[in-house]
């Protein structure tokens, strides 16, 4: 054995040594086709960009954008990312859209369920946090089986009991978050900092002032979406904005910032160039 | 490279003597070490002009962090480097490359000013920047925003560290360049006035500050016009360290020593004055002197022995 | 930006040896610190509230300690899906046994428990770094510290995350670790003493007088007793606090005896310092304060206790024990 | 392994009222073994200003001969001490000659400035660099080597301004042991420099040995 | 046949964790039990997937999970029993994580073990082994041999070989054979003998005991050879060091002699180097 410190806690490289009592363990054999390791998603295919969400007076908003893009590929223009889960919750997500479908197809299942037990007796229905706290688990689960589930996803929603808004982060590794703004992916660098400038101006660092209301909230998050489409190539000009208040979901129609190009026309070349 | 001897040459340039030793080096051993590398948000805009009737200027900000890995190495370091009266220039990347890149091109552009008899253009400065970087094809780590104003007016580059440009209305590089271009992005303006030009770089500055990890402390500000170039030093300091909970002042005596030497430096009229350590030298209390048992402590500084 | 690929193309480094690696990479790292210091009737256990990934805030907000019962609380750092969920299975364990044997666990069971839970995953490691602190049995404070794989170690202080190797020389100087023999604690199979043929027998612990400077008199010799009912730490008499002489004369050094307002003082000057230096510990600081039963309260909850700009709460408590725990917050900064 | 932590060691300099203080650890190693316990990296460049080097042992040693030619022939041609701000940057310009070739060396500098008659009273000096020059001048403390990040740690919790030569021996003597006491590549002894205005005082300290 | 059915059965439901359902019906079975002790899950490729998430030699010096590691042991037999002298110092990379652990675990009082390596794999299977001892004493109402101790933590060991643990330790202790002392590795060797040192700073250690040992020592000078051996590593090697704990086993099971300061031993060794060089001198002159 080798005493070096450094040398210790590695595994053998499977080159090390033949074993002569184990020889399963040197040579695996190549296993028949059906036992072969299952392929999981590797990489995402299909895939969305960022998402945003923001807490307001009364209620909560999330935002993003109708294009799921194919590599560089602006491939779909019309998707929704925003999907409603009961009377008053939404998620948002962003990366692989087949697993976003997927997982919009078992959460439906469950919702169904739930909804018809809940017709049958007292049986509470699901708050926003009991379908993140799924989520959660779920994703954390699968990135333990090696297996993830591609997306980042925000959850929005109203607790009806303790009538209070809510907002939740997860993501593939099964980490997750809470903040009173949140964005994934390239919005998190590009959005976050917008959005946590507009919520802190009103309600202090530690977020003990008053809460936005719902006109300045739209208003912020229309800003970050045009800089958004400003700065991300993944990203187009037509999103939808969901808003969870004690009174439900509602999920805006497709809409598109004004964008503004001018000082475009005058910019001369990237050095000594000025006609 | 011509080889240098190991006298001091005139031999412009780097020296790349030990080159194939640290190679060597960091194949059995494990990998080099990175130099500091500033995390950093820095940030240029052009203001005036138009209808604001004010002059046309540049406005340059930058944070004032310097990392080392996730350690921050100085915790007020100037970002922006001075290169002519009238022209700044904000450095992100290898901390060193900034340094010496705008330290080389400043003195350059003093000769260059020299020569002509009249103050160097801001793209003077950044042609003399590109075509430094790419001839070190970006090993040469400097990413810069390179503001001023001269007799064409107020001009505003960014330089990347391979030698490529661009000239813009409103910049941001560095680890925070995301945050602070967001900022830009919604709330940038044509023909600003001087103040809402301070203040925007500064939020800008602030959002990096605030939301990039690698980017932190307080907000330095330069603002360039024809009239002269203002530099505010620490424009906001919206991080400063507040008092400690306790005195951590140690009792005299607390650390236990075994040897003592003292080299008094009063000077009285008889002594030969030398600048070596650790050598008998009449007027110099000796005892077992410690500096001395390093490598070649012995010998000082000396030149005659 | 774990969602797509972690690297661009040109991002790989060109030396670097074998083929590229583009399996899915299970582990993150979200920053942060946490620290605990064990008092004589008391412990302290504290964390920033940061999580970050890379170059990001993730939120400003997200805890790392956790009270698990009334004498014990945890502080998980490193990859935070694992500490959530890892926290999640130690307090599923601790109900169970709470439900069969009507009591609550005990500190240095839970450690123990700690230990196989984590070497459970051996082969798919938690990234997590654990450290317990609460009560032990006999009442006094107590710290332990865990490996991700399970080593773990009973201690009078320990920092642990991004900023360990920054925040724990400045606790060895300031509270004292010294040389810790813990003798009969958890490191003994409990096995022992039930062997028929194993007499419980006493052990002196002898220390070596060779300690500089020369040691007081009146603490030459420390008995130590090796037995299932004496948990306690065994120590040596401590030289100081370390790399300290003492002053001539003063009264002998008491490992874990600080008072509770010092050991305060020491946890916010470690987190404000970390702060200053390390860019991935900010935003706030949260210490947990678990006394044990019937020690005062005065000297936390007394006036004028607490600098100003932090702010105390009372945590109810989940058992009978008696325990108290205190919440302390304070902010930190946020650059 | 890295290569800066070839051969072990660390530095730590700090500012106080009318001083500065030095002080380096004495392990020499190589990797895990210790070589020598008297590898001391502090040098004097002239009464009132000392400079460290740790790092890779061979470059201690040529950028030490290569820094002593460099000050003697500034010594000559100028005919007066070389100032600490002008050998902090002498010390980077000779580093960023090698850019692409290093030496694997972060000096540390620490000196009181002569008093002229523009500056009556200087302030004490301190700066630092990495392997390529980059140079900070902090205001109250630079640390480098293998305990660098542990120095820093501590020495944020300790230092304080204004310190007076004894006070800031215990501090900085404090600061070092307990730093390369976490560190596996760095002690083996240490020595401390307190550089006064009518004295230098060399202490060598009683530190762990192993 | 199977895995054609196999194949043919229906996806498992997405989500629900594997492993929650066997911890719960492990738990819910094994209260009052051995705690789930010994029930490590086997992942199908553990090595490479170790080898690119925690730090090991010099393969991946990135990687996040810093185990930690121990450093200098030796035990040696002689006619008063054996010596087991063990430094206290556990690194990750070059930061001291502790000064204080405890490299010697007491597995019962008649056996102890030494633990070099990745510290959570000697803690855990030699408590293991402690477990398996005392089973052994119900069955056979007699104690386990030291020969049987180690072969059962030899034998566990290597089931696991190859996918990375790390363990060197000694296993010694007292039986009806006398003093009896086993060196057992994470590669499966096992070796009786009469002295060993493990750890980086083995060979400063073998450098002292093997000028000073003797069957024939007293067990005053053995435990000094012991202690001397390990101040001598503590001081050489970088990851060997802080303090040095002492035992002694006897006939009548182990004895734990002292926890001596590294540091303040070698000043004393150090200052009576001096001493004697100094009477020397006095005599020549």
């Amino acid at each position: 054995m080798n005493h070096h410190p450094a040398a210790w806690g590695r595994p053998l490289p499977a080159s090390a040594s033949f074993d002569m009592y184990n020889p399963q363990f040197s040579a695996p054999k190549a296993a028949p086709a059906h036992q072969m390791p299952v392929a999981h998603t590797q990489q995402p295919l299909v895939t969305g960009t960022s998402v945003l969400g923001i807490k307001f007076d009364g209620g909560v908003m999330l935002a993003a954008d109708n294009l799921a893009s194919y590599g560089s590929l602006a491939r779909f223009k019309d998707i929704e990312r925003l999907h409603p889960l009961g009377p008053h919750t939404v998620i948002a997500a962003a990366g692989d859209m087949s697993d976003f479908q997927w997982l919009k197809k078992e959460l439906n299942a469950i919702l169904r369920e739930e909804q018809a037990l809940s017709l049958t007796d007292s049986h509470p229905s699901l708050s926003p946090s009991n379908i993140y706290d799924f989520l959660a688990n779920l994703f954390y689960a699968r990135r333990s089986k090696m297996n993830p589930v591609w997306n980042a996803v925000l959850v929005g929603g109203w607790d009806r009991v303790k009538a209070e808004t809510f907002l939740g982060y997860v993501d593939l590794l099964g980490t997750t978050y809470s903040a009173p703004t949140l964005a994934t992916g390239f919005g998190a660098h590009i959005a976050q900092p917008l959005l946590r400038e507009a919520f802190e101006a009103k309600a202090g660092t530690d977020g003990k002032g008053p809460l936005m209301t719902q006109q300045e909230a739209t208003a912020v998050l229309d800003d970050c979406m045009k800089v958004l489409f400003y700065r991300d190539a993944r990203s187009m000009n037509k999103y939808q904005i969901a808003t969870v208040t004690k009174d439900g979901v509602v999920i805006s129609d497709s809409k598109s910032s004004e964008t503004q190009w001018g000082f475009a026309e005058d910019l001369r070349g990237y050095g000594a160039q000025t006609q | 490279m011509a080889a240098k001897g190991p006298v001091e040459g005139s031999s412009i340039g780097f020296d790349f003597s030990n080159y194939a030793r640290n190679e060597f080096l960091g194949q059995r051993l494990n990998g080099l070490p990175k130099a500091t590398s500033t995390g950093t948000t820095i940030v240029g805009l052009k203001f005036g002009g138009g209808d604001s009737g004010e002059e046309e200027g540049i406005c340059l900000g930058a944070d004032t962090r310097a990392t080392g890995g996730p350690i921050v190495a100085d915790k007020n370091c100037e970002k922006i480097h001075y290169l002519a009266p009238h022209m700044r220039c904000c450095g992100a990347g290898t901390a060193a490359d900034t340094e010496f890149v705008t330290n080389l091109i400043s003195s350059n552009l003093e000769l260059h000013a020299l020569s002509q008899g009249r103050p160097a253009r801001i793209v003077t400065a950044m042609t003399m920047l590109k075509q430094y970087l790419f001839r070190y094809q970006g090993h040469v780590g400097a990413y810069l925003v390179l503001g001023g104003v001269d007799s064409t007016g107020a001009h505003l580059f960014t330089v990347h560290a391979h030698g490529s440009t661009d000239k813009l209305p409103y910049v941001t590089m560095g680890s925070g360049s995301l945050a602070a271009m967001a900022v830009f992005e919604s709330a940038f303006k044509q023909n600003m006035k001087r103040q809402e030009a301070i203040d925007l770089v500064s939020r800008a500055i602030r959002s990096g500050v605030f939301n990039d990890l690698g980017s932190g402390s307080n907000v330095d500000v330069a603002v360039i016009t024809k009239a002269g170039t203002e530099m505010l030093r620490n424009y906001e300091m919206p991080n400063e360290r507040g008092v400690k909970s306790r005195n951590y002042k140690f009792r005299r005596g607390t650390t236990a020593w075994t040897k003592e030497s003292i080299r008094s430096l009063v000077v009285s009229e008889d002594v030969r004055i030398t600048s070596g350590a650790g050598k008998e030298q009449p007027g110099v209390e000796v005892r077992p002197v410690a500096i001395g048992a390093g490598p070649g402590g012995e010998e000082g500084m000396e030149v005659d022995s | 930006m774990a969602l797509y690929a972690e690297h661009p193309a040109s991002a790989h480094d060109a030396h670097a040896a074998g083929p590229t690696q583009h399996a899915f990479n299970p582990y993150s790292d979200n920053g942060g610190t946490i620290l605990a210091i064990a008092g004589k009737d008391f412990s302290v256990i504290a964390g920033d509230t940061r999580q970050s990934e890379g170059y990001s805030i993730q939120t400003r907000y997200a805890r790392k300690v956790w009270q698990l019962t009334d004498n014990a609380v945890l502080a998980t750092n490193g990859f935070a899906a694992d500490g959530k969920n890892f926290v999640k299975r130690v307090k599923q364990r601790l109900e169970w046994y709470q439900h069969a044997h009507h009591k609550q666990m005990p500190l240095r069971a839970i450690a123990r428990m700690i230990q196989t839970m984590l070497y459970g995953r051996r082969f798919f490691p938690y990234y997590v770094y654990n450290i317990l602190g609460g009560i032990e049995e006999d009442g006094s404070g107590a710290v332990y510290s865990f490996d991700p794989v399970g080593s773990y170690e009973r201690e009078a202080c320990r920092a642990a995350g991004a900023a360990q190797s920054l925040v724990q020389p400045f606790l060895d100087n300031q509270v004292s670790v010294g040389i810790l023999l813990h003798f009969s604690s958890h490191r003994h199979p409990s096995i022992c003493s039930f062997v028929p043929s194993a007499s419980l027998r006493k052990h002196t612990i002898v220390t070596n007088d060779r300690q500089f400077p020369p040691r007081h008199d009146n603490s030459t010799r420390y008995l130590g007793v090796f037995a299932m009912e004496a948990l306690s730490l065994a120590l040596t008499p401590q030289i100081y606090f370390k790399n300290q002489v003492p002053e001539p004369g003063a009264a002998p050094f008491i490992p874990g005896n600080l008072p509770l307002s010092t050991v305060l003082g020491l946890v916010v000057d470690s987190f404000t310092s970390a702060t200053e230096r390390h860019i991935e510990v900010g935003d706030g600081l949260e210490v947990f304060v678990v006394m044990n039963k019937g020690r005062t309260t005065d000297d936390l909850l007394g006036e004028g206790q607490l600098a100003e700009g932090m702010e105390i709460e009372e945590l109810g408590a989940l058992g009978d024990g008696g325990e108290r725990t205190f919440l302390v917050k304070r902010a930190l900064k946020r650059d | 392994m890295s290569v800066m932590e070839l051969n072990g060691g660390s530095v730590v300099a700090m500012v106080g009222k009318d001083c500065v203080a030095i002080a380096s650890d004495l392990r020499l190693g190589n990797q895990a073994v210790g070589i020598a316990a008297n590898f001391d990296k502090v040098f004097p460049v002239n009464d009132k200003l000392y400079y460290a080097l740790p790092g890779l042992a061979t470059d201690v040693y040529t950028l030490r001969e290569h820094l002593r030619f460099r000050v003697n022939m500034y010594r000559m041609k100028e005919e007066r001490e070389i100032t600490p701000k002008t050998f902090t940057h002498l010390v980077s310009s000779t580093l960023y000659e090698k850019r692409f070739g290093p030496f694997f060396i972060e000096p540390v500098i620490a000196g009181l400035p002569p008093k002229t008659e523009l500056e009556p009273n200087p302030k004490p000096f301190i700066s630092c660099m990495d392997t390529i020059g980059c140079i900070t001048t902090p205001k109250d403390f630079a640390v480098a080597g293998t305990a660098g990040d542990k120095l820093y740690g501590i020495a944020e919790g300790l230092w304080e301004p204004d310190l007076e030569p004894e006070d800031l021996f215990e501090t900085i003597s404090q600061t070092l042991l307990n730093a390369v006491d976490r560190d596996a590549l760095s002690g083996w002894g240490a020595v401390v420099h307190i550089i006064t205005q009518d004295k230098v005082i060399t202490r060598t300290l009683r530190a762990r040995m192993d | 046949m199977n895995s054609v059915l196999a194949q043919l059965q229906p996806p498992k439901h997405h989500f629900g964790d594997d492993e929650d359902r066997r911890e719960l019906e492990r738990d819910a079975a094994e209260w009052g039990s051995m705690g789930g002790f010994g029930n490590l899950g086997r992942s199908g490729a553990p090595s490479a997937f170790l080898n690119l998430h925690t730090d090991s030699m010099s393969a991946n010096p990135q990687a996040k999970i810093k185990l930690a590691h121990g450093t200098t042991t030796l035990a040696f037999r002689f006619k008063g029993g054996i010596i087991v002298a063990v430094d206290s110092r556990a690194t990750a990379g070059s930061y001291i994580a502790s000064g204080t652990v405890k490299k010697v675990i007491e597995i019962n009082p008649y056996l102890l073990g030494t633990m070099a390596g990745g510290a959570a794999d000697c803690q855990y299977w030699e408590t293991y082994l402690g477990m398996q001892c005392r089973l052994h004493e119900l069955r056979n109402k007699e104690r386990i041999s030291v020969a049987a101790a180690s072969k059962i933590l030899s034998n566990i060991v290597y089931q696991y070989k190859g996918m990375g643990l790390s363990m060197g330790t000694m296993i010694c202790g007292w039986d009806k054979t006398g003093p009896a002392l086993f060196y057992v590795d994470s590669d499966g060797q096992r070796l009786k003998g009469d002295l060993f040192s493990v750890g980086s700073g083995s060979t400063f250690a073998y450098g002292v005991l093997d000028q000073g040992y003797s069957y024939d020592l007293s067990d005053e000078d053995a435990q000094e050879l012991g202690r001397r051996s390990i101040i001598a590593a503590g001081h050489r090697d970088a990851y060997s060091g802080n303090t040095c704990n002492l035992f002694h086993v006897r006939q009548d099971g182990w004895e734990f002699i002292g926890n001596y300061d590294v540091n303040e031993l070698w000043y004393e060794y150090e200052a009576k180097k001096k001493a004697a060089r100094e009477e020397a001198m006095a005599v020549e002159a």
